[in-house]
């Protein structure tokens, strides 16, 4: 089974390098960009079929690890 | 390219495997029947012009390689050099231009993951490091990608394995604007009787894999990192090689523990063609022939064939001989710092290198030709036409000499390198005592109470370019002023030496005065070369880059207390002009 | 008092750390493993060196944070130890939630490495009481991640209680802290973390020993 | 207007970054996790509300900027 999950800023946590390729597409002649905020995605193959104990365990994975919740939020899909 | 073992070996084949008619030839001659497919492969890798140094060979052993401190010339994966009190000094420079400019921040991280590599294998733990780098012209549409990746490369790599940046060079120069050079330099200290070499001893011993897994990364490299550039060079890229510094950390870690222990009697880094170049080099060096059985190497991809298995360029990995009754002793070391290692082979006495894979053989070669009898060239080589010197009298004087003066020290190339050197770390380990900025990068020796090392990296093309051989004695002369101005005897060097096509005698012609210059200079010096690299072909579209022979030098301060350093300067001294 | 040092793989200003406490104290730290799960009792001060734990991927200090030792760091701090985080140490202390906030990339992006100058704002704590109030010292910097972020409530409570130690000074900050914020301490003062390396200018082939001071307080040697 | 742009690892391509968060996600004592690859988002907020602009433009940022093609694949989601 794979999984994907995305972690992103939370509102109001600086974003050094959203604000840099913000910038830098200003640079290279785009116009019309509001604002960019960088976050990470992780695809996780899990080797078993259990939707139930996928979503417990990512929940967990995320809690514990993948993000840092005092500034992130993450999402789960299982696919 | 998952084609099987058998495919049948074509003209096709044979030439995108970068073989020349009479070489492949050659292979004939040497095994008496067609060679299968990953004999091939394993051909092209030991043969190209980056492993086997068949253009420059002849004329690299012109050159001076032995002192009265010369523990170790050229020949090993890097020079040794003593300093005294039981210490010797380990360096070496490699260059990584080609990949660097496919994909400039991880070629230029694996170009400094590699000479790092070479210098903990022999048993010393990596003091300093320099990088000499040259681009195109500053307003090349290319130009700023390239600088921005190759710095944040260098910096990411060597930054993360915790090794001070003390020296380089940064030029530009329209005639890289195809071509850019890394050449990443780095030296490590050791004790004179624990320094480790590739020579297997002993029969049926185990032959140890030890880092990352195999991956397809950068099959068929080493062919192209001898191969001119064109347009199409864009769609033809292998799978690039992912510089990983945190698992090299580890791999020097676990190396030095193991290297404590007693359990290594060889070793050997996995660069370029990794599997292939390190296990034939080991066996071939130990008059041993060596059995490998790849289907214990580890890997991280699926259905990964012989042929890509011997020449994947992943990097992290180490090869190594090992005393049988220390296994035990090894792998605790190796589970501590999680990596891998499987037992991949075995030393036989029959000279013959073996590859198996699912119970069958892909390749039974003669070890000793594979390694000793690569095709060697006596390219021709045409002297360089020589430039009369510019008549001074011609030249008006500026009409303002503040701006001509501003102008100077604005210049792209004549402008403070503060904002390369300030991304590198160049504090860690707490003995750098000068700093990038001066003439010479200087490291207090740990464990001593006065002495130090110094190191300096230059080379002056457009010089090089006018005239080979003057420019190539100019080359090691500024590196030999560098250190000397901080007050350090010059010891010994290291050469990289990056041209164009060595098949056009006026490229040959340079390769050969500036080897010619570079061994006058040492000699005189008494400043040996005692490791070194070679990377021809730096062309595009048939435009060869500056010749580019960079010199990287060490030297010693018996006392660094009264080290002479630039910073030094206050109010009120008054300045000398020495020499004339 | 006796000092630890925290191993990990990846971190690669252990030597220096080792080798400052060394010369500072005249004995050499103990070192402990990540996988070891408690600290001696008689260790007073711990501390976790700089590097790249674990390559600082995911996010700095976020899995070395999460290695068996540090639970024991953890209650060593509930107890009062004296717990001490540079550079990528401080990523791990905050990562383990013994500090508040959060170390991002540098407002530039780019790895920094030079010496800038820190204003001691409080020298009341175990880590800084060898220095006077608004002193400003001289400290190496060399890191990728150091752009300090808190959120408005937290700053507030970190400027309220005095809980920042150094100041990044004269407009030199290297990497876009908020408030110049260059260490803190926690709310029972035992706990520093900080992203300049005092461990790197603690003698004269540094050029010069301003960082010293810090191990003098944590260690709490004799005055010379 | 609202876009995200993923940018994955090509296959192939090493991920120490994912290799690191595996292990530790076994040394949390996470079982059946088989693999692990990090990937990057960008959430992007556009100042206008047309789709074939966004799409074009999108396109052209991640060829010359957000992704590294040498080594990388992306994908676009306009809201
Ligand atoms: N890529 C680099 N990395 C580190 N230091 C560098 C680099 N490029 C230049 N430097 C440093 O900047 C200083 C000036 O460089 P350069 O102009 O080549 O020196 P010089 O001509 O005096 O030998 C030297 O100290 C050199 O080591």
């Amino acid at each position: 089974m794979k999984a994907r999950v995305t972690v992103t800023l939370k509102n109001g946590v600086l974003d050094p390098q959203g604000k840099a390729i913000e910038s830098a597409l200003g640079t290279l002649g785009f116009d019309g960009v509001g604002s960019v905020r960088q976050g990470k995605v992780f695809d996780i193959e899990l080797d078993h079929e259990d939707r139930a104990k996928a979503q417990t365990d990512l929940t967990a994975m995320c809690e514990q690890l993948l993000a840092n919740t005092v500034i992130e939020n993450y999402t789960i899909e299982i696919q | 390219m998952s084609a099987p073992n058998e495919t049948p070996i074509t003209a096709d084949l044979i030439q995108s495997h970068g073989l020349k008619p009479d070489e492949y030839q050659r292979i004939l001659d040497l095994i008496g029947r067609e060679p299968t497919l990953t004999e091939l492969g394993i051909f092209s890798a030991m043969w190209n012009e980056h492993c086997s140094y068949k253009s420059s060979k002849k004329w690299l052993r012109t050159l001076p390689t032995k002192g009265p401190r010369v523990i170790q010339g050229p020949g090993e994966n890097a020079g040794v050099v003593d300093i005294g009190d039981g210490d010797v000094v380990v360096f070496k420079m490699e260059s990584h231009n080609h990949p660097s400019y496919i994909e400039p921040f991880q070629g230029a991280a694996t170009g400094v993951g590699g000479i790092l590599r070479d210098v903990f294998t022999m048993g010393a733990r990596p003091i300093a490091a320099m990088n000499a780098l040259r681009f195109g012209a500053p307003d090349h549409p290319k130009t700023r990608h390239l600088v921005s990746g190759v710095v944040a490369g260098v910096g990411g790599y060597g930054n993360s394995f915790g090794v001070p940046t003390v020296g380089g060079e940064v030029e530009f120069d329209a005639r890289y604007n195809g071509n850019i050079l890394v050449n990443a330099f780095a030296a490590g200290l050791a004790k004179a009787d624990a320094i480790f070499l590739s020579e297997a001893k002993g029969v049926g011993l185990p032959v140890v894999y030890l880092g990352a897994k195999t991956g397809r990364d950068g099959v068929g490299g080493a062919t192209m990192a001898s191969a001119e550039f064109d347009e199409s060079i864009e769609e033809k890229r292998p799978t690039v090689q992912v510089g990983d510094p945190f698992t090299e950390k580890c791999l020097l870690e676990a190396c030095l523990e193991l290297m404590q222990t007693g359990a290594v009697i060889a070793i050997q880094d996995m660069g370029a063609a990794g599997l292939t170049c390190s296990a034939v080099e080991m066996g071939a060096k130990g008059n041993l022939g060596i059995e490998l059985n790849l289907d214990d190497v580890p890997v991280r991809e699926d259905a990964m064939s012989a042929y890509e298995m011997m020449l994947s360029e992943s990097q992290e990995r180490m090869l190594m001989v090992l005393r049988p009754e220390k296994e035990d002793e090894a792998s605790a070391i190796f589970r501590k710092w999680g990596l891998d290692f499987a037992i991949v082979g075995k030393t036989t006495d029959d000279l013959r290198f073996r590859v198996k894979i699912a119970g069958a053989e892909v390749a039974d070669l003669p070890i000793k030709e594979l390694g000793d009898e690569a095709p060697e060239y006596d390219r021709p080589h045409e002297p360089t036409a020589p430039i009369p010197a510019l008549d001074a009298e011609t030249v008006a004087p500026p009409h303002d000499f503040n701006e001509a003066l501003l102008t100077l020290i604005g210049n792209a190339n004549g402008a403070s390198r503060r904002w390369v050197w300030e991304q590198y770390d160049t504090m860690i380990q707490g003995n750098t005592l000068v700093r990038p900025g001066g003439d010479a990068g200087v490291v207090r020796v740990e464990g001593h109470e006065t002495k130090a090392l110094a190191f300096s990296s230059d080379v002056t093309p457009r010089y090089v370019e006018a005239n080979p051989y003057e420019g190539g004695k100019q080359a090691v002369a500024e590196c030999w002023r560098n250190i000397n101005a901080t007050g350090a005897e010059p010891l010994a060097a290291t050469d990289n030496l990056n041209f164009g096509n060595p098949e056009k005698p006026e490229i040959m012609g340079q390769l050969v005065g500036a080897i010619k210059g570079i061994g006058e200079a040492c000699e005189t010096l008494a400043f040996p070369i005692v490791s070194g690299n070679v990377s021809l072909y730096n062309e595009t579209n048939g435009v060869a880059i500056l010749p580019t022979p960079t010199i990287a030098g060490v030297g010693l301060l018996p006392d660094w207390n009264r080290m002479a350093r630039i910073d030094a300067m206050a109010d009120g001294d008054a300045l000398f002009l020495v020499g004339d | 008092m006796k000092a630890a040092v925290i191993l990990l793989p990846g971190l690669n200003r252990d030597r220096d750390m080792i080798a400052a406490l060394t010369k500072i104290s005249g004995t050499a730290p103990q070192t402990i493993w990540q996988t070891e799960t408690s600290i001696p009792s008689d260790i007073d001060l711990v501390v976790i060196p700089g590097g790249f734990s674990y390559g600082d991927y995911l996010r700095c200090g976020a899995i070395a944070a999460r290695m068996p030792v540090m639970q024991a760091v953890i209650e060593r701090a509930k107890a009062g130890t004296r717990i001490m985080g540079v550079c990528n140490g401080f990523q791990i202390l905050l990562e383990m939630g013994l500090l508040p906030g959060a170390l991002m990339r540098n407002a530039h992006l780019n790895f920094v490495c030079k010496e800038v100058e820190l204003e001691v704002t409080n020298a009341g704590t175990a880590f800084s009481n060898r220095y006077e109030k608004g002193q400003v010292i001289r400290c190496p910097v060399a890191h990728h991640d150091g752009n300090y972020f808190a959120d408005g409530e937290t700053l507030a409570r970190l400027e309220g209680e005095e809980r920042v130690v150094f100041r990044y000074a004269n407009g030199g900050n290297p990497n876009g802290s908020v408030n110049d914020i260059a260490g803190i301490v926690n709310e029972g003062g035992n706990v520093l973390g900080m992203m300049p390396h005092p461990e790197n200018l603690i003698e004269p082939a540094h050029g010069g020993d301003h960082g010293r001071g810090i191990f003098e307080s944590a260690l709490d040697l004799a005055l010379a």
